[in-house]
């Protein structure tokens, strides 16, 4: 099975700047099905990016981040092949992890 | 509009003329259509490159655009694309795949598509030709809309990125009845709303239908398939046309039904010359 | 607009009738399934015609006679515009084509 | 025609993700309590507030005031209120935390991030929106709040493209 998470990181002179993006259904919780029964409240909580094993960003989510979320954002340092980790944890319990080398 | 009364009362002599048939044979040749279709919305909207038509919406509105900008730094179309590309590779049971099945080993095609195959008599698109490459290796036929038919075309049709479309009306009269066919269809109104698919894409382009931008037909299959934020997922020709239908109150057609077929010969050689942009993104 | 006001108009003759029989139920259903099966001829059948006609038929099966006889009824008038629209259209098109 | 979404089946519900991020967090050694299935440290009761200033104190318990110095961009009208493309920057120092607040949704907090130091204080995200709406991002400098918003218009969509 592929990953749900997918990253774009690209080590650049001063700032490595990354993108990220997650195969999740972001269940709000209150959106009906076809048969109008309300879809209950699925979506990622919690992911985290690591930089060679340091934690450099959290994201908190709720139910208000788009189905299949995207995130970017930049840090200072960074070389090519570095490692980066990214981990998330949804509301069920379900968890995914990927660990990519800065480009 | 005085050239419109002309067109009216043409068509009405026309009408006399062929004694009102069920539906009269227009004069015109594919290729003048194809011309006056173009020519048509190069003055509608006489800022967007020709190519851009493939950006449906996003080429005939900027704040839209920069949205759509936004979203394709990391396209939601990602995940379904690196399906396609896997499962493209995949051998069938008995050792073939689908490169077997396609010119250039698939690889660069989706331009081509459909065509109007003189052996079977029918227009086959890139969907109906993936199915039938599978039936013919004794596999079984994928579900048409989405899913893998979406992923798959999305991977074919990236392969193909920036090559024209290139249509081809044969010789054969059954090619241009299934022509005719299409654009017949593409220009009658149907369902309760009274719409056809040129009341939104040909008379309404460009203007907003509720909260969206509707995109111009020129060129407007070159992206698919597509990742509809409303839909949440990917859509194939099939799905978009089927969710077209139902808007208008009109009940969809199976998916590859002939009509749809026909539909999408037409429009895609109105569309040609418009570059293949898919997979793309839609509101 | 016409259109919808000769729509409500035949959607008003379509009030229920009451104490509808089976026998009249059924030749409403059938009389409605009729005018659905020519609108299909021409692709154009309407979904809300269809979701009469599934409603009649709904009817039909729990015996609620004036029921079904007002979907059938509402069913059938969509049914016969929708061959009116679409026997307007086999010549009307071609106003709309670009020249 | 009903289509079938995509299938989402996060296959990796692999132990060993889950001690990592567990460990990540800080918590080692509690997996098996009873909130151990969901995300420690995520601020569910920030999450579960209606109004911005529920939101706001729950998150923080402390007050914010509008700063030019915090920059939002976010769409005049959204394509799609489902994917509404929003971006936070700021040129404040010693920036830990910049959340995202969309009052008109049903629940107001968004989004919330984190910032370790060398993690540049900017964001971009794609959040839904129920309704127009304002959007608040609220940027944590020095232990103090700031604020920018913007009015995103959403209507309705379903028959463009």
């Amino acid at each position: 099975m592929p990953s749900t998470i997918r990253v774009r990181a690209q080590a650049g002179d001063t700032v490595t700047e990354v993108q990220a993006l997650i195969q999740h259904p972001m269940d709000s919780g209150f959106v009906k099905d076809s048969n109008g029964v309300l879809i209950p409240p699925h979506h990622i909580e919690t992911v985290t990016f690591e930089h060679n094993g340091k934690i450099i960003l959290t994201a908190d989510w709720g139910p208000a981040v788009s189905k299949d979320p995207y995130i970017k954002f930049s840090f200072k340092g960074g070389a090519k092949g570095d490692a980066l980790t990214v981990t998330w944890v949804d509301n069920l319990g379900k968890t995914d992890m990927l660990e990519a080398k800065l480009a | 509009m005085s050239h419109r009364r002309t067109v009216r009362w043409l068509v009405v002599l026309a009408v006399c003329l062929f004694g009102g048939a069920a539906s009269p044979p227009d004069s015109s040749t594919p290729a003048a259509d194809q011309k006056a279709f173009q020519d048509y919305f190069r003055s509608r909207f006489p800022g967007v490159p020709f190519a851009d038509f493939a950006n449906g919406p996003y080429a005939v509105d900027a704040a839209m655009r920069k949205q759509w900008e936004e979203i394709m730094q990391f396209p939601p179309y990602d995940f379904a694309l690196d399906e396609g590309k896997t499962a493209f590779a995949v051998k069938f049971a008995n050792g073939k795949s689908y490169a077997d099945c396609f010119a250039n080993g698939g690889i660069g095609v989706r331009q081509n598509y459909p065509y109007f195959d003189t052996k079977t008599g029918d227009v086959v698109t890139l969907d109906l030709a993936i199915n039938r490459c599978r039936e013919a290796n004794g596999e079984k036929p994928l579900k048409y809309g989405t899913g893998m038919m979406a992923s798959l075309t999305a991977y074919m049709a990236e392969t193909s990125r920036g090559k024209s479309f290139d249509i081809k009306i044969p010789d054969d009269p059954r090619a241009r009845e299934a022509y005719e066919a299409g654009k017949q269809f593409f220009y009658t109104r149907r369902g309760q709303l009274n719409f056809s698919c040129a009341s939104c894409h040909v008379t309404a382009a460009g203007q907003r239908m509720r909260g969206d931008i509707l995109a111009p037909a020129i060129g407007i299959l070159a992206a698919f398939p597509i990742y509809r934020s409303d839909w949440g997922s990917m859509g194939t020709i099939d799905r978009r046309f089927t969710t077209c239908s139902a808007q208008m109150r009109s009940v969809p057609l199976p998916p590859q039904d002939v009509a749809y077929r026909n539909l999408e010969y037409f429009l895609s050689y109105m569309g040609n010359g418009v570059p293949i942009s898919g997979p793309g993104t839609r509101p | 607009m016409k259109r919808f006001v000769v729509f409500i108009a035949l959607a008003a003759l379509a009030a229920p009738a009451s104490a509808a029989t089976q026998a009249e139920a059924e030749v409403a259903l059938a009389a409605a399934k009729q005018a659905e099966a020519e609108a299909a001829k021409y692709d154009n059948r309407w979904v809300p015609a269809e979701a009469a006609l599934k409603a009649a038929e709904t009817a039909v099966a729990q015996q609620a006679w004036d029921t079904a006889v007002a979907e059938a009824n509402k069913a059938r008038a969509m049914g016969l515009r929708a061959v009116e629209q679409s026997k307007e259209q086999e010549t009307a098109w071609h106003d709309a084509v670009i020249r | 025609m009903q289509f079938g979404s995509a299938d989402y089946s996060p296959n990796a519900t692999t132990r060993r993700a889950t001690l990592r991020l567990l460990a990540l967090l800080g918590i080692a050694g509690t997996a098996g309590t009873a909130r151990a299935d969901a995300a420690p440290g995520w601020p569910e009761e920030a999450f579960h507030q209606k109004t911005e200033a529920d939101a706001v104190k729950t998150l923080y318990g402390k007050p914010f005031e509008a700063s030019d110095k915090v920059t939002l961009d976010a769409p005049e009208i959204a394509e799609n209120g489902a994917v509404v493309p929003i971006s936070v920057s700021t040129e404040l120092p010693g920036v830990t935390t910049i959340s995202i607040l969309v009052p008109e949704n049903p629940f107001t907090l968004a989004a919330s991030y984190k910032f370790a130091e060398g993690t540049l204080p900017s964001i971009g995200c794609r959040l839904k929106m129920a309704k127009t709406s304002n959007v608040v991002a609220i940027v944590e400098s020095e232990g103090k709040l700031y604020a920018a918003s913007k009015e995103v218009k959403v209507t309705l969509g379903g028959c463009g493209g």
